[in-house]
């Protein structure tokens, strides 16, 4: 294993002080529990919008804590959800006393931790929401499944839902515009190279010098099929038209209910892509592929787009939600509004994603 | 002759041996249709229970049991983080204040801890999760005891039945966590949560052998 | 290899082809001869600052064309120099009236086809300086080899001389400005990986898994030295004591002599560090490096300069200057004046850089 | 019997052919000591010449070489760009008008094409650069042509000096360009230039064996 890191135990730690020395303007860290909070936190009066997960998703999510994104981000090991007592400190710290939106992946260990999470705060007198991002059309059923993952959506939901909340949209408003984003968001990833955990050693699979994992999540874990090597237009084209020709998914997800004070069972619908929809295109690296290859990917993606009727409105281009070093990329398709249209476009201020300020 | 809190001790810190031992093992199932961390999650968990520990070692066996069960909440994370800690903490619940177990304690516990699982996971049998290997031994356990078994023969049965059922979730087709989400692909792989599971149970039958069997 | 492309021959042709569709807010780009420009070029009355060499340091340089920094960057097949019909085209494009600035990395071939491309232009009645960067000090003299290597001060120098355009500065004072840059700069760079040209087909070079090679260029070329394999800590050290304790550096470089109207051998001398000074610390990564270890390096670097009484005032941490997909980062080291600082943090707004707008 | 601008041009069609068989064995040179990049340029830059060739077949040397020259430059980049374009572009001013070439004319263009390289990349004899298989090239077609050799003979000893001087690359340390940042590490090594000059010298000098020797 080769990494530019001291022990491997201590990747987390010592990445956490590296952020603190290194954008002190922006963020603050706190250790013991670990989170990193906006350096100007709380703000008086404004929602809380806080995320996490495990680390090795660089910048996701602790490089998107600043002015008009997230309040906090709770980073776990290396891949492993963090846990409720992260995120509880991180909401009593950032609680402006407008509530705290947590904006949670679906992955069983995320969802699970956030909900005791979510159950500690309320126990102390916090307002808490849970909104659930599962946007990975890779994971076609959610009968036989844990449901699909929550990949790409969730960079655009935090700064969607980042800016509202900046804008003085109340807990609810912001839950809404989350869940709206959610199910207006679609992704799917592919892997060239597997990466390799710290604390691991090896890398998570094995790949063919011909071969790539397609319908991969962000954890190195593999795929959902292994298939030949094929290009990149190929590739794109894969991706695009499983996010495209994706049909309506049904699902239910828990949600806490303010009114009866409990979790309940939402059922929620994504209505897939139709022609003339305005969408934000976003091309995403898994974190080790050159940046030269992305705007192959993109030129791709920006024909099928046209020929398919979809308008793309706005784009990402770039490394954003990565498995470490791991070679490969995921597109995100989202189905934008005027509202979503004009929080994308409002100034944002984090370590990874910057524009307006 | 009653199970006391010292050998709950000794089985906690037997459990920690077993899982750090295991470390790579439970890992490297969980690099096969997870995302290899199951063995360095439950190792860092039961290392800071550990920790825990000395400042209630003379408390009854529920602080104990929910003092490791909030432990392995905060510090292992992941999904083995909150079914793990849940399962020590609703066992805790059920012998709040007992400092000497009963076979029909031992069985509450266990009982408590599968019932915290299910509730917090949803899994269903079948899902190839640790409830696949939790149930069995459950169930082995309350029958053993039925049959007049004293505690260790009872617990023999329990992690007979839990490997038995960790080696069932083989063929099975993931429906729950990640390795639901490689579909057919799950097929053939142990499922490294109901090994972890087997693992402690196999502590407690040894345990319980060496000192009452 | 693996690589997320079609034919290796089209690599560059379809990144530009990319870049154009997706970030047409901020940059055009012109095929045969290649080039990438100021969307609103050229800007009547501005000197144009160019700059080019090979492909495969993305986003350098084609990422940093926009306001506040490129006026047209000219990207060379993988790894190569551009050639000069490029730089000629591209000055005659973006050139404002004001004169243009070649921003040069002191490699063999881009310092023989920028001077080529600043006569060709001349002949043509344009006015062009050639300012070289050579800031690598893992060259060690400039007798025995073609001198130190333009590497990372080359970004802070498109940064601040392009501010410096966009604030008014005429042809000359932007030409001093940048030489000033390129003498308080200094870098350092490592790869625990190599990477693989798509048109080569195979790694630049073979590394054991416990190996390191130390004092890369940006080229995938072997470094000075190869070394068993150090901690994050050590490596940072040993990076950043070379950059701080390096002496006084003197060596000759061409520039343009306009009185003279001939090409003339200028003396240049690179003050080392001292206590006290105000510097801009710069992580970058090679490319393929997780974005979790930069922090890490940052932090140890952070400690070192501390040490040595060096005070950071701004920081630049992620990849800017690439080799590909190699792992491995690279340290510099800018002694800022209050000028450079101002025009650092002046607005920029380009694909691979942006703030203040 | 002087040599026509039919010649000429064959010679720089096989040129092109031979740069394109060596492509990947110039590259791996270059990957040794310098990017990995030298055979790829170079293919590349010849094939663009070829296609500029057909609108000036009926026009003088100079205009040949010039447009050969002219187009290294914009397609070959690097290094080798500059400096074989401006060596062809150097002997295509020797050979202006010209149709018919006595072999002084061609020694002055080879002598010329030096003197460009010298002039653009400030290289000294032993500093490991296409310098080192060039200057001997032009010494030894001086001598032959002055001890009355054919130009046939004369281009077969400069082909055999290149070929030397080549291979006298392999000890020398790099003192200009890419190769000159390894230090000692470039000792050993063949130089990707010197290598790529011996190749065009060596057509060359075929060429004039076949038709004249
Ligand atoms: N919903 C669930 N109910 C019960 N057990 C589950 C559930 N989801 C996952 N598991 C168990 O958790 C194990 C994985 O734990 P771990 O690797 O620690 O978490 P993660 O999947 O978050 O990395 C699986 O092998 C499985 O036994
Ligand atoms: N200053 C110089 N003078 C003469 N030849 C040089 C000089 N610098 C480099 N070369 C030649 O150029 C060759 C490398 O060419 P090439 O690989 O095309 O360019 P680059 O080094 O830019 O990648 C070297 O092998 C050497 O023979
Ligand atoms: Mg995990
Ligand atoms: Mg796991
Ligand atoms: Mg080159
Ligand atoms: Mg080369």
């Amino acid at each position: 294993m080769k990494k530019l890191i001291n022990r491997p135990e201590d990747v987390v730690k010592e990445e956490l002080e590296g952020i603190a020395l290194a954008f002190p303007d922006m963020v603050k860290v706190h250790f013991d529990p670990n989170f990193i909070y906006r350096a100007d936190a709380p703000v008086r009066g404004k929602v809380a919008v806080i995320s996490g997960g495990g680390s090795g998703h660089e910048p996701m999510h602790g490089g998107f804590v600043g002015v008009g994104m997230l309040d906090a981000a709770c980073p776990g090991q290396v891949f492993t959800s963090p846990t409720p007592d992260q995120m509880l400190e991180a909401a009593k710290m950032v609680d402006g006393g407008a509530g705290v939106l947590y904006i949670v992946k679906n992955y069983t260990g995320d969802v699970m931790n956030f909900e005791m999470a979510a159950d500690m705060a309320r126990a102390e007198g916090l307002r808490v929401l849970n909104i659930l991002i599962d946007d990975d059309v890779a994971v076609k059923d959610s009968l036989y499944t844990a449901g699909r993952r929550g990949v790409g959506t969730t960079v655009l939901a935090e700064k969607i839902c980042g800016a509202a909340a900046e804008r003085g949209y109340d807990l609810r408003r912001v839950a809404d515009l989350c869940r709206r984003v959610n199910i207006n968001g679609r992704s799917m990833g592919m892997a060239l190279t597997p990466c390799t955990v710290p604390m691991a050693g090896k890398p998570t699979f094995e790949l063919a010098e011909d071969e790539m994992e397609v319908g991969i999540g962000i954890h190195g874990e593999p795929g959902r099929e292994r298939m030949k090597l094929k290009t990149a237009d190929e590739i794109t084209e894969m991706l695009a038209i499983s996010i495209i020709e994706d049909p309506e998914y049904r699902r239910t997800v828990r949600e806490f209910d303010e009114e009866k004070g409990e979790w309940v069972d939402v059922e929620l619908v994504d209505p897939p892509f139709r022609r003339g929809d305005r969408v934000l295109a976003f091309v995403n690296s898994m974190g080790g592929t050159p940046d030269i290859e992305l705007p192959i990917i993109y030129r791709k993606l920006h024909e099928i787009c046209e020929k398919k009727g979809l308008i793309i409105v706005r784009r990402l281009i770039g490394r954003y939600i990565t498995s470490l070093e791991m070679q490969g990329c995921s597109i995100t398709l989202l189905r934008m509004d005027d509202e979503m249209i004009d929080l994308w476009d409002a100034p944002v201020k984090t370590p990874g994603l910057r524009w307006g300020i | 002759m009653p199970v006391t809190t010292q050998d709950l001790l000794t089985c906690l810190h037997r459990m920690a041996e077993v899982i750090e031992a295991n470390r790579e093992y439970l890992t490297a199932l969980d690099a096969a249709i997870g995302d290899a961390d199951h063995g360095i999650n439950m190792d860092r968990g039961f290392k800071a229970a550990l920790k825990r520990l000395p400042p209630v070692e003379d408390k009854d066996a529920g602080t104990i049991l929910k003092t490791v069960g909030v432990a392995l909440v905060s510090t292992v994370g992941g999904a083995g983080g909150p079914l793990y800690g849940t399962a020590f903490m609703q066992a805790g619940t059920v012998l709040g204040g007992k400092y000497e177990l009963e076979p029909q304690d031992v069985l509450a516990a266990l009982d408590a801890a599968l019932q915290g699982v299910v509730m917090r996971g949803k899994a269903n049998l079948g899902d190839k999760t640790m409830v696949d290997a939790l149930t069995p031994a459950v169930n082995a356990l309350r029958e053993a005891l039925q049959n007049g078994a004293n505690i260790a023969d009872a617990l023999e049965q329990a992690a007979l039945a839990a490997e038995q059922g960790m080696k069932d979730t083989i063929p099975m087709l993931a429906k729950k966590g990640r390795a639901s989400y490689l579909g057919e692909r799950s097929i053939g792989h142990q499922d490294p949560g109901a090994t972890s599971t087997y693992l402690l149970l196999r502590v407690m039958a040894d345990v319980a052998r060496e000192k009452y069997g």
